[in-house]
C-alpha cells in the first residue's frame, strides 16, 4: 500500500501522545510523510483521546481519512468508540482482559454518543461487550481482531526489566507502539532511534524498547506498507504550535505576550524553551500576561520600542484583544497575533478545531484601520506565513493577524527543514538617523518613517491625532490622517501580489472548482486526486490571504466556471468565505460543504461530498469522526 | 540626550493645556516638569504612559516620550515597553477610574511582578472626563455634585490594595503641595521596583467635597511625624506592611501623606528576567538586530542545532 | 421663512447647552419643530463648543444644514471659528469688548484650525481681529453684525436684579438667548415657559428671564420666520438619549448596567432618574459596573432571571462587551445593547459622531450565533427601535445590537409624544408551568420554552452543550445544536418582515437613489427635497435592520436602477453598508457619498455632493462644519 | 421546592465527574453536597456560579441551578443574577487563576459593592485545564511540573487582596478536610454579604509542590488557636483587618486556615439598593410584570406624568 492510517486511542492523560510521538518520529525517520492529528476532550483526565494518523510512502502532504488500516485501543471505550472506522482486511489490537466490558459501563463515555453507540449495535447485531464488537468486526467486516492480555504483557514487562506493578501499568499506551511497529514491519532501529528521541536514555527509554520487543512478538499479522520514496536527507517533524515557534523565533521576533489558552498556549512554551536564541546573547522575552488585553497591550507597547512583537491566542482570548487592535490600527503599530481557532461560539469547543472565526478577525475591534489577515494550510505555509507575518506589520506598519487553526495546532507532520536563508527580514520604512524633528505620523507618505521609543520624543494616543502624535479633532486634519492611514490599503494591495494571496491545485480545466483555506487544504488536495480517479476533473483553490483578497482569481474562476461548479469547503457553518468573496467581487457562493463538529474534514467524506454537489446538492453537512 | 541644565519648562510641550483653571492636575503636571528637570532625565529615555481621562492627557503635556493609551490599560502597556527596553525610565499618569476601576487587574497584576515603574494615580475620587460619575475613590454615601444620587460603592484603599498587590514603593502625596508631591515623585523614580503614589488631586468641576480646602485642613505628612516605611527584609516587610495598612485607615479627618512603605528585598522584574536571560538587562528585545542585509541572522547551522530536536536525518 | 437655522458658540461648560435647551423648548411650545445639534471636544472646560439648530415651521422633521441665519458667539473663538457660516443677510452678534482680539491669541483653538483660518483670513483680506472678521462679514457677505458690550450688559443685569460681578458673568451664554428670541421675535411668554422649565422658579429662574428683557432691548433686527403650521397638542422635546431612556422604561426594561462612556452614559444617568417607575413599587436597577465586561455579564446574568437587562456603550466599550455576546449567543439569552457610535478607530474622536461600527457590531465575537442589529435614523425611531429590540431579544432569545450615534444622542429634537398603547411587549416562548423535567434547550423547536433562573433547575454552560445545558463534545449534538441555535436566523428572517427593515421615501421613479442609515436620514431627505428643486428626481432608501437585511428591496433597486444611479451615504471611510449589501445580495455598490469628519453630513452638502456624483464623480468626501 | 430531608446525594447531578482522580475538587464537591443538604435549600433558588477551568465544571456536577460563565467573569455573572432575583442563593465556585489572574479586576469591585454572594475559591496554584501554568496564588520561585522554568511573579495574598478589597467575611479551608469546609462554607453562605473562602485544593496533576502531604503537615484551626474574627463596628473592623492580615502572611511553614475576618457592619448591597428602591428586596426585578395582555403596563398617563419634564403642550 502506498499509505496507511491508524487510530489509537485511549484515555486522555494516558500516554497516548508519546506514543504518538514516537511512531510519527520513527516513519519519518523511515523517510515517510506523516501526518497526526490529536482529538481530544477538554479534561485533563479520563475521557477518551485518540490520534489519527496516515503514512504516506509517496512525497506528498498526507492527509487524514476513513476508514484506517489499525485500530489500537488501550482501553474498552476506544474499541467501542471506534468500532466502526476501520477498513476490511485492517487490524484491531484490543486488551482481552476486557472483553466483557459493556459499552452501557463505559462512565467517560457521553451520554449522547452512548445512545448511538447502543442503537447502532443493536442494528448491527451487536450485544454491547468488547467480545460481541470484536466478533462482528471479524465476522462481519473481516477485520483481523488481534486480542493481547495487557495484564499479561505487563507481567512480561514486569519480569523483564524488574518494574514494579504501578510502574508497569504506566506503559499501556507502548503496548500501541509495538503493535503498530509490528504490523507495519517498522524498523527496530528507526524504533529505538525514536524512542530515545522521546526519552533521551535512562530508564524509560530502556523500558519502552523492551516492552516494544516483548509487544512485537506477540502482535501476528503485517501490512505491507511500500518502501517511502524519500531516500534521504533531513525532516522537521513538528505540529503546527512548533511550527509557529520556530518561525517566530527564524523571523526576529523578541517578545511574545500571551495568556494560557487551548490551542495557543503551546506555541509560547515552545518559545519559551528556545528563549536563548541559538544560546547566544539575544533572548526572546515570553510574558504570561494576566490576561489576553494585558498580553496585547504589552505586544503593542513592546513593539513601540522597536522589538518586533505577537501574540498568540484562541477565539475567546481574541475577543479581549479586540480593542487593543484598533488602538495599535490607529497608531499604525506593527503586531502580529497568531489566531488559533477552536469551535465556538463563546467556550465552544475548547479543544475542537473550527474555521469560523474568520468574519471576526477580518473585522475586529469598532472602526476602521487597514490589517492583515493571512492563514496557513499546513505546517510549512504556517512557518513561512509566520515570517511574511512578522515582515508585513513592519512594512506596512499595521496589526497583522494570522489565522490557524486547533487542527493545525495539535497535528504533528513532517516538512522539509526550512532554507533559512529564504527567510528575508523587511523591517520596514525606518526614520534615518539624526533628524531635527521628528513626526511619527508625517504626512509625507502613507507610511511614514518609524522610529522607535527611546530615540526620539514622539506621541501616541488612540484619539485622532495630528503629524506629531497629539490629539487634535480639527476636520480637515482627520480627513488627511484617515486618508492617509486608510491609503495602507492601497499599499498593502500593492506590496503583497495577488499570487501571494492563494495557490491553484489540480486540473487546469475543470469540472469542479474547491474553495477552501486552511486546514481544508490536505483532504482537498487528496480528494481532488481521488476524484480524478473516479473521473470527476477538479480543482482546490486555497486562500492564503482573506486582506488582501484574491480578488482576481476569484472572479475568474467565476466568470469561467460560474456559481454552480464552485464550491466552498469550510469548518464552519456558514461558509463565512462566501461572506468574503461576495464583498470583495460581488459573486455569490452557491454550494458549499461545511463542517462544524469540531473534527477536521476528511479526505474521503470531501470526496463524497463533491460528488453529492455534483448531483444537484447545494449543502453538505459534513460529521465524520468521533 | 540630556539637555544641559534642564528647566522645568523644557518639559512642557507646545500643547495647549485644556485642563479646567485651577485643576488639580496643573500641581502634578507642575511637579512633573520640576521633577524631571531637576534629575536632567533624558527626554527621549523618559516614557509617559498614561490612561484615558482627564488625568490621560499628561501624557501630550510634557516633553518626553509620550503614549496617551486605552482606559484601563497603561500598565500593560507600560509594561510592554519596560521589558522590551529596560532601560527607559517608565512613568504612569493615570486616573482612580482607570487604575482601580476598570484597571484593577492589571494593578493587581504588575504589584506581582515588581516591575521598575512609577505609578501616579490621579486620584480626584470621579470619573471626571465622562463628568462627574463616582470613581473607586468616593466612599459610599458621599454625593459629589453631578451623582444623582449618593454613592453606592464602598471606596477602595488604595494604599491598602498596593499593599495587597505587591508594590514595594507605596506613597502619597496632594497636588497642591508640590513640593512634597515633587520629592515623592523623585523617590518614587528612583526606586526600583513597582512604585505606587496616591496624589490627592481636587477635581475643581465635578467633586465638591474633596475641594483644596477639604484637603488643606486634613493632610499631615507622616515623616514629619516620624514613620519609617523602610523595610529590608521579609520579615520587616510583614511588619511595615501591616502598620502602613493602620495608617492608611485613617482618612476622614486626617490624611496621612508620605511614604508609606518601601521594600528593598524584593528583586525587580528585570532582575528576575535576567536570571533566566543572562544578557537581557544588557541586550534586550529593542537592541538586538534580527537581521542582516535583509537576512535572518539565524542561518542554516543555529536553525538545525536550536531545533535539533525536531529534525531527523532520513535513514533507510 | 419657513425656516432659520442659528449657531450659538463658546466655552464648553460656559452654559451653551442651557442656553440652547430653553430656545428648543421656547420653540417647540411655539409648535415649532426643533432639531438642535451638539459638537464639543473631549474636554469638560474651556474648547470651542457650539450648537447648531434648525426651527422649522412645518410638520416635518427639520435637517441640519448650513449656512446658518444667526451666529451667536460667547467668545472670539466661536466668532473666528464660524465667521464663514452665516447666510448673507443673516446676523452675527458678538461681544465687541473683544472686538481687538487677535485669531492668532487664541489659546484654545486647535493649531490645525488656526492654520486653516488664517490661510482663509489672508485670502479675504481680514487682518485677523474680531473687528477685522465683522467688518468683512458686513462688507462682503451682507452680514448684520450687531456687536454688544458684554461687560455692559451684565454690568446692566448686575444693577437690575443685585448680583456680584463674579456671579453675573456666568449669564454671558444667556446674552444668546435674549439675541436669538429678539431677532426671530420669540414670544416673550414662550420664553418665560422655557427659563422655568429649565430652572424652576428661583434667583436663576428670575435673572434670566430679567437678562433675556435687557438683551432683547438692545438686539435691533428681525428675522421674519413664518408661524408655525402646528396647532396644538403635546410635543416630546429630548434627546436621543432621552429617548431610548424612555422607551426602555415603557418597554419593560428592568435592568441596566452601563459603564460610563461619552456618549452613550446619559441613558444610563436618565434611567436612574426615572428608575422608580410611576413613582410606584416597581423599579429599573441601574448599575454602574467596573468595566463594559463586567457591565455585559451582569446584564446577561440578570437576564437569566427574567428581568429585561440591557447595557449601553460605544465603541471601546463594545469590543470589551464581544466576548459576553458570545456566551448569550451560545447560550440563548435575550439582552440588549444600546450601541452609540463615536469617531474610531479606538479612542478617536470621543465626542464627535460616526457609523463605523457596523461592521464591528455586525460580525462581534468568534464563532457563529443568532443576532439581531437594528438602526435608529431619528428620534422617534430610536424610540420605537427599543422597544422592538427588547422585544425582539425576548422573541427570538438572542443578543440584540441597537445602533445609534453620537449625532442623535446628543441632538435635541421635537417630536410627537408616543402613543404608548402601541407599545407592544411580548416575551416571547415561555415555558408553561409545572414540568415535569424542564430541559432549557429542548431541540423540539429552534427557540425552546424559556424559564428563569428560580423556577426550575437548569444549566447554562458557554460550551458546547445538549439540551439540558450540559457539556457535551459529541459530533451528532454539536451538528443538531448548532442547527437548532442557528436556525434562529431563519425565524428571524421570517419573523421580521422585509417591511420593518427599510424605509423608503421619496420620488417614485426615481434618477438617483440614496442608500443611508442612522442619522443620514434627516439631510437626505431633506436634500431630496431640495434636489426636487432643481429638478433632480431623487429617492432615499434608509436601512432599519442590518440582521435581517432588507435584501428583497435592495435587490429590486440594483435591478431596476442599476449601480450607477445608487449612492450609499454614510459616517464612515469605507462605505461599510456597501459590504453588506454585497454580502446579502451580490450587488456592488459603485457610487458612495461619505463623511468622517466626526460632523453630521449636512443637507446642503449633501444635495452638492450628489449632483457630483450624478455628473460623474464616483465618490465624494464631505467635511463641511467645524 | 426544597427537598424534604435533602440528602447529598439528592445534590449530585447525572453528569460524570471527570477531575483527575485523586483531584482536590472532589473534596470541594463533596462538602457542597453535604452542606445543600444540611441546609436543605431549594435546588430551585441556589444557583452555582463558575468560571472557566477544572473548577469550572462544579456548576455540572451539582443539582441546583448552574451557570457556567466564562474565564474570569463569574462575578459580574453572579451580580447581575444576584441584582434581579436577591432571593436566590448564589454561590460562585471559581478557580484561582480565574479569580484572582484575569478576573482580580471583578474581584476587587465586589467587595467594595458587599453583595450577599459567596465565593469559593478553588486554590491549587496552577491554571489546571491549560495544563498546568502558574496561577496568581503560585509562589515566585516555586517550580510545579508543567513550568519549564521556576515561577517569575510573586503570588498574591488573596486573603490580603480580599481585606484590601471589602470583603465582609474571608476564610480559608481546605479540601480534604470536609467537615472544616462545610461549615465554613455554611458561615459563608449565612454571612449576609460578600464572602470570600479561600480553599486549599492539591491539583495531583499538575502541582507537586502543594500535595496533600504539604498541606496536612502544615494547615492549623486558627479558630481553634483562639482567633474572633468578628468586627461589629468601623473601628472594630480595622483592628481585625490589620490582625487578619498579619496572620494571612504566615503561609510558609504554618497555614492557618478558619475565619480571618468577619464584619457585620458594612450594609450589603441589596440593602443599600432598598434605600433608594423601598420595594426593591420585596418586589425585585425578576418579579416584576411589565406586561398585560400583550402591552406595556405603563400607560398614557404613567407615561405622561412620570416624563412631563420632556414634554411641552404647544401654544399659540
Ligand atoms: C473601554 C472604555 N470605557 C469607557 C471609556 C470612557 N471614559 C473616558 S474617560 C473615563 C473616566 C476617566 O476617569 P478617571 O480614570 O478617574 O480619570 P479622570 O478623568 O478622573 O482623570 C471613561 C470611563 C473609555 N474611554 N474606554
Ligand atoms: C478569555 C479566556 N482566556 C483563556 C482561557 C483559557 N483557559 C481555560 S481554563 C484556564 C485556566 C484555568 O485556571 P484556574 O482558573 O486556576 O482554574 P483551574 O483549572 O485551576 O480550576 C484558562 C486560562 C479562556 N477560556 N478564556
Ligand atoms: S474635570 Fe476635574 S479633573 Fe478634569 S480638568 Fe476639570 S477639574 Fe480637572
Ligand atoms: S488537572 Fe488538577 S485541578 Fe484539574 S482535575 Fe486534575 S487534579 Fe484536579
Ligand atoms: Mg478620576
Ligand atoms: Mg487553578
Amino acid at each position: 500500500m502506498k499509505e496507511i492510517r491508524y487510530i489509537l486511542g485511549g484515555p486522555q492523560g494516558g500516554g497516548l501522545e508519546t506514543s504518538s510521538q514516537v511512531l510519527s518520529w520513527a516513519f519519518a525517520r523511515e523517510g515517510y510523510n506523516v501526518m497526526s492529528d490529536r482529538e481530544y476532550f477538554s479534561n485533563i483526565k479520563g475521557r477518551h483521546s485518540y490520534v489519527h494518523a496516515t503514512i504516506l510512502s509517496e512525497n506528498d502532504t498526507p492527509a487524514l481519512a476513513y476508514p484506517v488500516n489499525v485500530l489500537g485501543a488501550m482501553d474498552a471505550e476506544t474499541v467501542f468508540t471506534h468500532s466502526y472506522d476501520v477498513a476490511e482486511g485492517g487490524y484491531m489490537i484490543y486488551n482481552r482482559d476486557e472483553s466483557q466490558v459493556k459499552v452501557v459501563s463505559v462512565a467517560s463515555m457521553e451520554d449522547e454518543y452512548k445512545e448511538i453507540l447502543m442503537k447502532k449495535f443493536s442494528e448491527s447485531g451487536i450485544s454491547g461487550t468488547i467480545e460481541s464488537v470484536a466478533d462482528y468486526l471479524a465476522r462481519e467486516r473481516k477485520i483481523n481482531i488481534i486480542g493481547l492480555s495487557y495484564r499479561e504483557l505487563l507481567g512480561e514487562l514486569q519480569k523483564s526489566v524488574n518494574v514494579i506493578a504501578a510502574q508497569a501499568s504506566r506503559y499501556v499506551s507502548s503496548i500501541l507502539i509495538g503493535a503498530v511497529a509490528a504490523l507495519t514491519g517498522l524498523n527496530e532501529s528507526s524504533l529505538d532511534y525514536a524512542l530515545q528521541r522521546r526519552f533521551k536514555s535512562g530508564e524509560v527509554y530502556e523500558h519502552n524498547l523492551a516492552f516494544s520487543k516483548i509487544v512485537i512478538k506477540q502482535v501476528k499479522g503485517s501490512i505491507s506498507l511500500d518502501k517511502p520514496i524519500m531516500g534521504g536527507g533531513k525532516r522537521l517533524v513538528v505540529s503546527g504550535n512548533d511550527a509557529v515557534a520556530m518561525a517566530k523565533v527564524v523571523g526576529g521576533l523578541r517578545f511574545q505576550s500571551y495568556y494560557p489558552i487551548t490551542p495557543a498556549a503551546d506555541e509560547s512554551f515552545t518559545l519559551e524553551e528556545y528563549e536563548r536564541i541559538g544560546g547566544g546573547s539575544d533572548s526572546i522575552v515570553v510574558f504570561q500576561a494576566e490576561d489576553e488585553i494585558g498580553a496585547i497591550a504589552a505586544a503593542i507597547g513592546s513593539s513601540l520600542t522597536g522589538a518586533r512583537s505577537a501574540s498568540a491566542t484562541s477565539g475567546p482570548g481574541f475577543d479581549l484583544m479586540t480593542e487593543g487592535l484598533g488602538w495599535a490600527g490607529i497608531n499604525e503599530v506593527p503586531v502580529v497575533v497568531t489566531y488559533y481557532q477552536r469551535g465556538g461560539p463563546s467556550t465552544g469547543q475548547p479543544t475542537r478545531g473550527g474555521q469560523s472565526d474568520l468574519l471576526s478577525a477580518v473585522f475586529a475591534s469598532h472602526g476602521e484601520y487597514p490589517r492583515i489577515v493571512i492563514a496557513s494550510g499546513d505546517h510549512e505555509e504556517a512557518f513561512w506565513d509566520t515570517i511574511d507575518a512578522l515582515n508585513f506589520a513592519d512594512m506596512f506598519q499595521t496589526p497583522v493577524i494570522h489565522l490557524v487553526d486547533k487542527f493545525l495546532a495539535n497535528t504533528i507532520a513532517s516538512m522539509p527543514v526550512p532554507q533559512v536563508s529564504n527567510a528575508k527580514i523587511g523591517r520596514g520604512k525606518l526614520v534615518a538617523t539624526n533628524l531635527e524633528h521628528y513626526k511619527r505620523f508625517d504626512y509625507s507618505s502613507s507610511i511614514s518613517p518609524r522610529a522607535f521609543l527611546g530615540n526620539y520624543v514622539m506621541w501616541y494616543t488612540g484619539d485622532e491625532h495630528n503629524e506629531t502624535g497629539h490629539i487634535t479633532e480639527e476636520s480637515k486634519n482627520r480627513v488627511m490622517m484617515m486618508k492617509k492611514r486608510m491609503s495602507k490599503i492601497n499599499d498593502i494591495e500593492a506590496g503583497i501580489p495577488e499570487s501571494r494571496r492563494y495557490s491553484l491545485y489540480g486540473e487546469e480545466k475543470p469540472d469542479i472548482v474547491l474553495l477552501g483555506w486552511g486546514f481544508v487544504k490536505g483532504s482537498a488536495l487528496r480528494a481532488i486526486r481521488d476524484l480524478k480517479v473516479e473521473g470527476i476533473k477538479a480543482s482546490y483553490l486555497h486562500i492564503r490571504s482573506f486582506i488582501p483578497f484574491p480578488k482576481e482569481i476569484i472572479t475568474k474562476i467565476f466568470r469561467e466556471y460560474g456559481a454552480d461548479r464552485i464550491i466552498d469547503v469550510e469548518h464552519n457553518y456558514e461558509g463565512q468565505t462566501g461572506f468574503l468573496v461576495a464583498m470583495n467581487t460581488g459573486n455569490m457562493v452557491k454550494r458549499r460543504i461545511l463542517k462544524y463538529t469540531g473534527r477536521p474534514i476528511y479526505s474521503n467524506e470531501l470526496a463524497v461530498a463533491v460528488k453529492r454537489i455534483i448531483s444537484g446538492s447545494t449543502e453538505e453537512v459534513l460529521d465524520l469522526g468521533s | 540626550m540630556a539637555l544641559k541644565h534642564a528647566s522645568p519648562n523644557d518639559f512642557r510641550s507646545s500643547v495647549w493645556n485644556d485642563w479646567c483653571p485651577g485643576c488639580g492636575n496643573f500641581g502634578i503636571v507642575a511637579a512633573m516638569y520640576q521633577m524631571l528637570a531637576e534629575l536632567n532625565v533624558d527626554p527621549e529615555k523618559t516614557v509617559i504612559v498614561s490612561g484615558i481621562g482627564c488625568s490621560g492627557k499628561t501624557a501630550h503635556f510634557i516633553n518626553a516620550e509620550g503614549v496617551h493609551t486605552l482606559h484601563g490599560r497603561s500598565l500593560p502597556f507600560a509594561e510592554g515597553i519596560k521589558l522590551s527596553n529596560p532601560e527607559l525610565n517608565v512613568i504612569v499618569n493615570v486616573g482612580d477610574g482607570d487604575l482601580l476601576g476598570i484597571g484593577a487587574g492589571h494593578f493587581v497584576a504588575m504589584g506581582r511582578r515588581n516591575m521598575d515603574i512609577t505609578v501616579l494615580m490621579h486620584d480626584n475620587t470621579v470619573y471626571a472626563l465622562t463628568k462627574g460619575q463616582a470613581a473607586p475613590t468616593l466612599k459610599r454615601g458621599e454625593q459629589t455634585k453631578s451623582l444623582p444620587r449618593p454613592n453606592m460603592q464602598d471606596a477602595i484603599n488604595p494604599i491598602g490594595l498596593a499593599l495587597a498587590s505587591g508594590y514595594t514603593f507605596i506613597a502619597r502625596s496632594y497636588s497642591s503641595r508640590i513640593k512634597h508631591l515633587k520629592e515623592i515623585i523623585r523617590q518614587a523614580i528612583e526606586h526600583r521596583g513597582s512604585a505606587f503614589v496616591d496624589v490627592l488631586q481636587p477635581c475643581v468641576t465635578f467633586d465638591d467635597i474633596h475641594t483644596y480646602d477639604y484637603y488643606n485642613k486634613r493632610v499631615y505628612d507622616i515623616q514629619e511625624n516620624g514613620w519609617d516605611p523602610l523595610a529590608k527584609n521579609e520579615q520587616e516587610a510583614v511588619q511595615k506592611a501591616t502598620q502602613a495598612l493602620v495608617k492608611s485607615y485613617s482618612m476622614d479627618e486626617r490624611i496621612p501623606i508620605g511614604v508609606f512603605y518601601r521594600n528593598i528585598s524584593v528583586p525587580t522584574f528585570d532582575e528576575r528576567l535576567n536570571e533566566r536571560l543572562p544578557y537581557y538587562i544588557k541586550n534586550p528585545p529593542a537592541k538586538q538586530p534580527i537581521e542582516k542585509d535583509g537576512n535572518a541572522i539565524i542561518d542554516q547551522e543555529i536553525f538545525e542545532n536550536t531545533f535539533s530536536d525536531f529534525i531527523t536525518e532520513i535513514v533507510r
